[in-house]
């Protein structure tokens, strides 16, 4: 199957019919099929060893960009896999634009970037500002920003990795039709996948222009605080946040250097997610 | 957007009112305080390459360790004899009188995954487990000493992926 | 006489607090403390000796200390620190 | 056509870049990706009408690759400086060869590990100057690795920069010391060209030997395609030097090399058409038309479609290398790895 995500198009394939179908479901808002267009990146989930296509099956990737350690992946975590090999080749492949590890959401075509590690709660704050907020979602876990002139991003809004106590959160908010399948004992614990609304999907195209960057502390009782980053703070973290900046030369140190220098960015602390939502909200209206 | 020299010329020849504004006293650190933070490309490869996986590829990257670890990291050569004080192995670092020093096997797969890495940091499994803590001493060796190698980038990706000024 | 002279083949930035210096060649970024910022700036395009750079320093800043040793040795590690890096060439 | 044969017939003829369609330009960037030949024919594309995705795609790759030759010669001139105080010559060989003296492989090769070559007596030397100035042994002291390395090999176990992670591979010889063939590095030495960043480059004949010897010897043809292309590229340029096919010849026959230098002859005038008088490729054996299925060998997806071939290569590249007792110990070592590889997924897939 071939699939657009944001900018990029991916050719999929797997012998294992069922993790096919059930991408085609969790993926079936955007862009499928697209049989003559030049795509981007090849993704294949193949059994392990031959027999393991149907013995305990488990799936290893065949990309075009691989690392070597990855391990293998049980069958009935297919949707990771092919999440794992997607991921990949934008991390490893993919230089049209500075790859941030950050989630992003817009409104009126200028956006947030909120940056940080997995686990700092950057999945469910963007998930929040989705599907409680009214924010276009972008993406929960990649932001591409352009190298030309504007650093404007581009969305690349694939469905929101939740993990574990951040699942009930959003399943309180949002109708259960947007969640994939739920995926229990994974490496990082239960994951689903919840769909960005079909609005932010069918809008992937058009770029946003950051506004703010934010870099979210959750820490359950925590009292709320922001802090606003230094230029050469926010530069470090961001580079360190990219897959790709420190590999793309000049064209990459320019781009950063006026990303942080027009936008302003901050590190906000929060006890719990209303909160987080209204520190972002506070910080946007001083940016507008 | 100054490249070396224009500005920077224009800077040090300043009128002299400039010159007492900027008048402070310059300090110069001791030479052991680091002044010059560098972020190299293959950088990229060792935090972000990981990142991009979803994190799912730094936790599932492997980290190869060797047989044979003695309690301070160091691999114990091939030709050393062991000795065995039950099941726990150990051999003396310089012949009979020297120090004993007890010997840890790889983990049972041969490698760690990151996930075991960053659980075992987190939980403070070095504390009671003396095999893991020999496999941390070894780790650090590995990574200080800043050569590759399988699974290095992947140690890095774990234990630099909170950057904290 | 040995000369410090600046690379040319990189990008000077000051942020608000910190500079950085983007190295085309090789790729890597640079983040200068205040203090080797200083000294980075002092180092004129033509080149100079450590003396020079020294005196260059003591004209933009009244006064140059060191916490170890005299400033002028000082100096002189610290001008090899940017020459290791590349950013920096040493001119015998 | 197979997808492998279209990227071999885009690098002899690029203009087919302009009348692909939409199905061969998905082939010809996956074998180009595997191949690592994406930059080459990115560069080899400037100018030309091709469909806007694989404009980006081949930009893309061409810009990478320039980055990356930036820092190899960020490399060279850090090994220089590090290897000049002791006064011995030093040999770029391969990538940084061609990048260094500004030879036709160089657009959009992808130029990855720094290989030199030094005099053997003053190997420890060179190793010691490179590990003062922040170079490191990759592989870890005593393990079975290093003692291989040391022991066989023509080369020393990678040093990588402490920092920058630069990896240089320090030769003192182009072959395994386990090779059936020896090669004569103190000639190679002797008739090396001064280039201007301070280190030599081979002369046009043993540079040419040493990449058709790397291609013949280095076992499986993997990325068989790109150092034929390297070969194509410099046999061309070369040859418009009055004498060098005699140069070639006899360079080839003081290094005992001639065998190799005619597979590579061969093979390469079969994928991309290269000149050379037909006394020097000989007559194809066995082995070529293997290679050649390998070479062609790939699905639209750049994966393998020739296993038995690609097998019986692997074993041959490594029968060449070695003596049949040392032979069997490495294979066995090699395939104890894998088999605990094996469990160990088998556990994880038990949990």
């Amino acid at each position: 199957m071939r699939l657009r995500i944001g900018p990029a198009i991916f050719d999929i394939r797997s012998p294992f019919g069922g993790a096919i179908a059930s991408l085609r479901h969790l993926y079936r808002d955007y862009p499928q099929g697209m049989p003559d267009e030049i795509y981007d990146f090849t993704v294949a989930a193949l059994p392990t060893t031959p027999w393991r296509r149907w013995f305990r099956p488990s799936i290893r990737l065949q990309a075009d960009f691989t690392v070597e350690e990855a391990v293998p992946v049980a069958l009935r975590h297919a949707l990771l896999a092919f999440e794992m090999g997607v991921n990949m080749q934008m991390a490893l492949g993919y230089r049209r634009d500075i790859i941030l590890h950050a989630a992003s959401a817009a409104r009126d075509d200028r956006a947030v970037v909120i940056v940080g590690d997995s686990g700092s709660g950057k999945s469910t704050l963007s998930a929040l500002l989705s599907w409680s907020a009214g924010w276009r979602h972008c993406g929960d876990e990649l932001a591409l920003i352009g190298l030309a002139g504007d650093y404007s991003l581009t969305p690349y809004p694939r469905p929101i990795g939740l993990k574990n106590q951040s699942i009930p959160v959003m399943r309180e908010r949002v109708s259960a039709d947007r969640f994939g399948p739920r995926l229990e004992g994974t490496m990082k614990g239960t994951v689903q996948h919840l769909l960005p609304p079909v609005d932010a999907i069918q809008a992937m195209d058009r770029p946003a222009r950051p506004a703010l960057i934010v870099s979210p502390h959750f820490t359950a009782g925590a009292s709320p605080e922001i802090r606003r980053m230094t230029q050469s703070e926010a530069y470090l973290r961001l580079s360190v946040a990219s897959t790709n900046q420190l590999t793309l030369g000049e064209p990459g140190f320019d781009a950063l250097i006026r990303l942080i220098r027009s936008v302003p960015a901050y590190d906000i602390t929060y006890g719990t997610s209303e909160e987080g939502l209204q520190l972002v909200e506070k910080l946007w209206g001083d940016v507008e | 957007m100054t490249d070396q020299n224009s500005d920077q010329e224009g800077m040090m020849q300043p009128k002299e009112p400039e010159v007492n504004a900027r008048r402070r006293v310059l300090k110069l650190g001791a030479v052991a305080v680091p002044a010059i933070a560098t972020l190299t490309p293959s950088m990229a490869m060792a935090t972000g390459g990981g990142v991009g996986g979803a994190n799912i590829s730094i936790l599932a990257c492997q980290v190869p360790i060797p047989d044979r670890i003695d309690e301070d990291g160091e691999v114990v050569p091939a030709h050393k004899n062991l000795h065995y004080d039950g099941h726990q192995a150990y051999y003396y670092e310089n012949g009979k009188r020297g120090k004993k020093k007890y010997v840890f096997n790889a983990p049972y797969q041969g490698h760690y995954s990151g996930q075991e890495i960053k659980d075992g940091y987190l939980n403070n499994r070095y504390i009671h487990d003396a095999q893991f803590k020999a496999h941390v001493e070894y780790l650090q060796k590995m990574r200080n000493s800043g050569t590759g190698g399988a699974g290095i980038s992947c140690l890095m990706s774990i234990t630099n992926s909170s950057y904290k000024t | 006489m040995a000369l410090y002279v600046p690379v040319e083949a990189v990008r000077y930035e000051k942020l608000d607090d910190l500079s950085l210096v983007f190295h085309r060649l090789s790729g890597e970024t640079h983040i200068l403390s205040p203090e080797m910022e200083a000294i980075y700036e002092a180092i004129p395009a033509g080149g100079a000796d450590a003396e020079q750079i020294l005196f260059r320093l003591e004209a933009v800043h009244g006064l140059v200390e060191a916490e170890e040793g005299d400033p002028a040795s000082a100096l002189c590690l610290r001008l090899d620190q940017l020459t290791e890096l590349g950013i920096v060439r040493h001119i015998s | 056509m197979t997808p492998s044969t279209l990227l071999h017939s885009v690098l002899r003829e690029p203009q087919r870049m302009e009348r692909l369609t939409a199905e061969q330009w998905n082939a010809l960037i996956r074998v180009a990706r595997v191949e690592m030949l994406m930059g080459t024919i990115g560069m080899l594309s400037t100018g030309m009408h091709v469909p806007d995705k694989a404009r980006l795609l081949l930009d893309e790759a061409a810009a990478i690759a320039s980055v990356r030759q930036n820092a190899a010669r960020y490399e060279v001139q850090r090994m220089v400086e590090a290897l000049t105080p002791t006064g011995m010559p030093v040999i770029l060989m391969k990538g940084s060869a061609y990048l260094m003296a500004d030879l036709p492989p160089c657009p959009g090769r992808n130029i990855g590990d720094l290989d030199i070559m030094v005099p053997f007596d003053r190997l420890s030397e060179a190793e010691a100057a490179l590990k003062r100035h922040g170079w490191q042994s990759i592989k870890a002291k005593g393990t079975y690795d290093d003692s291989y390395y040391r022991e066989w090999m023509h080369e020393l176990p990678p040093l990588a920069h402490e920092t920058r992670g630069g990896v240089i591979d320090l030769h003192h010889t182009i072959l395994p010391r386990t090779a059936r063939l020896t090669p004569r590095p103190e000639r190679m030495l002797a008739n090396a060209i001064p280039t201007n960043c301070g280190a030599y480059i081979m002369a046009p004949a043993e540079m040419l030997l040493h990449s058709a010897t790397h291609l013949a010897y280095d076992g499986d043809l993997q990325g068989g395609a790109r150092n034929l292309w390297d070969i194509d590229r410099l046999v061309r340029h070369f040859a418009e030097q009055p004498d060098f096919w005699d140069d070639l010849k006899s360079a080839a026959t003081a290094h005992e090399l001639t065998s190799p230098l005619a597979r590579a002859l061969r093979l390469s005038h079969r994928l991309y058409g290269t000149p050379s008088p037909a006394a020097l490729r000989g007559k194809p054996d066995l082995i070529d038309r293997l290679a050649l299925r390998k070479l062609r060998g790939h699905d639209r997806y750049g994966a393998p479609t020739t296993p038995i071939s690609n097998f019986i290569l692997f074993l041959r590249g490594h029968w060449l290398r070695m003596p049949l007792p040392m032979l069997t110990r490495h294979l066995l070592t090699k395939w104890r790895a894998r088999r605990a590889e094996a469990r160990q997924a088998g556990r994880e897939n038990d949990q």
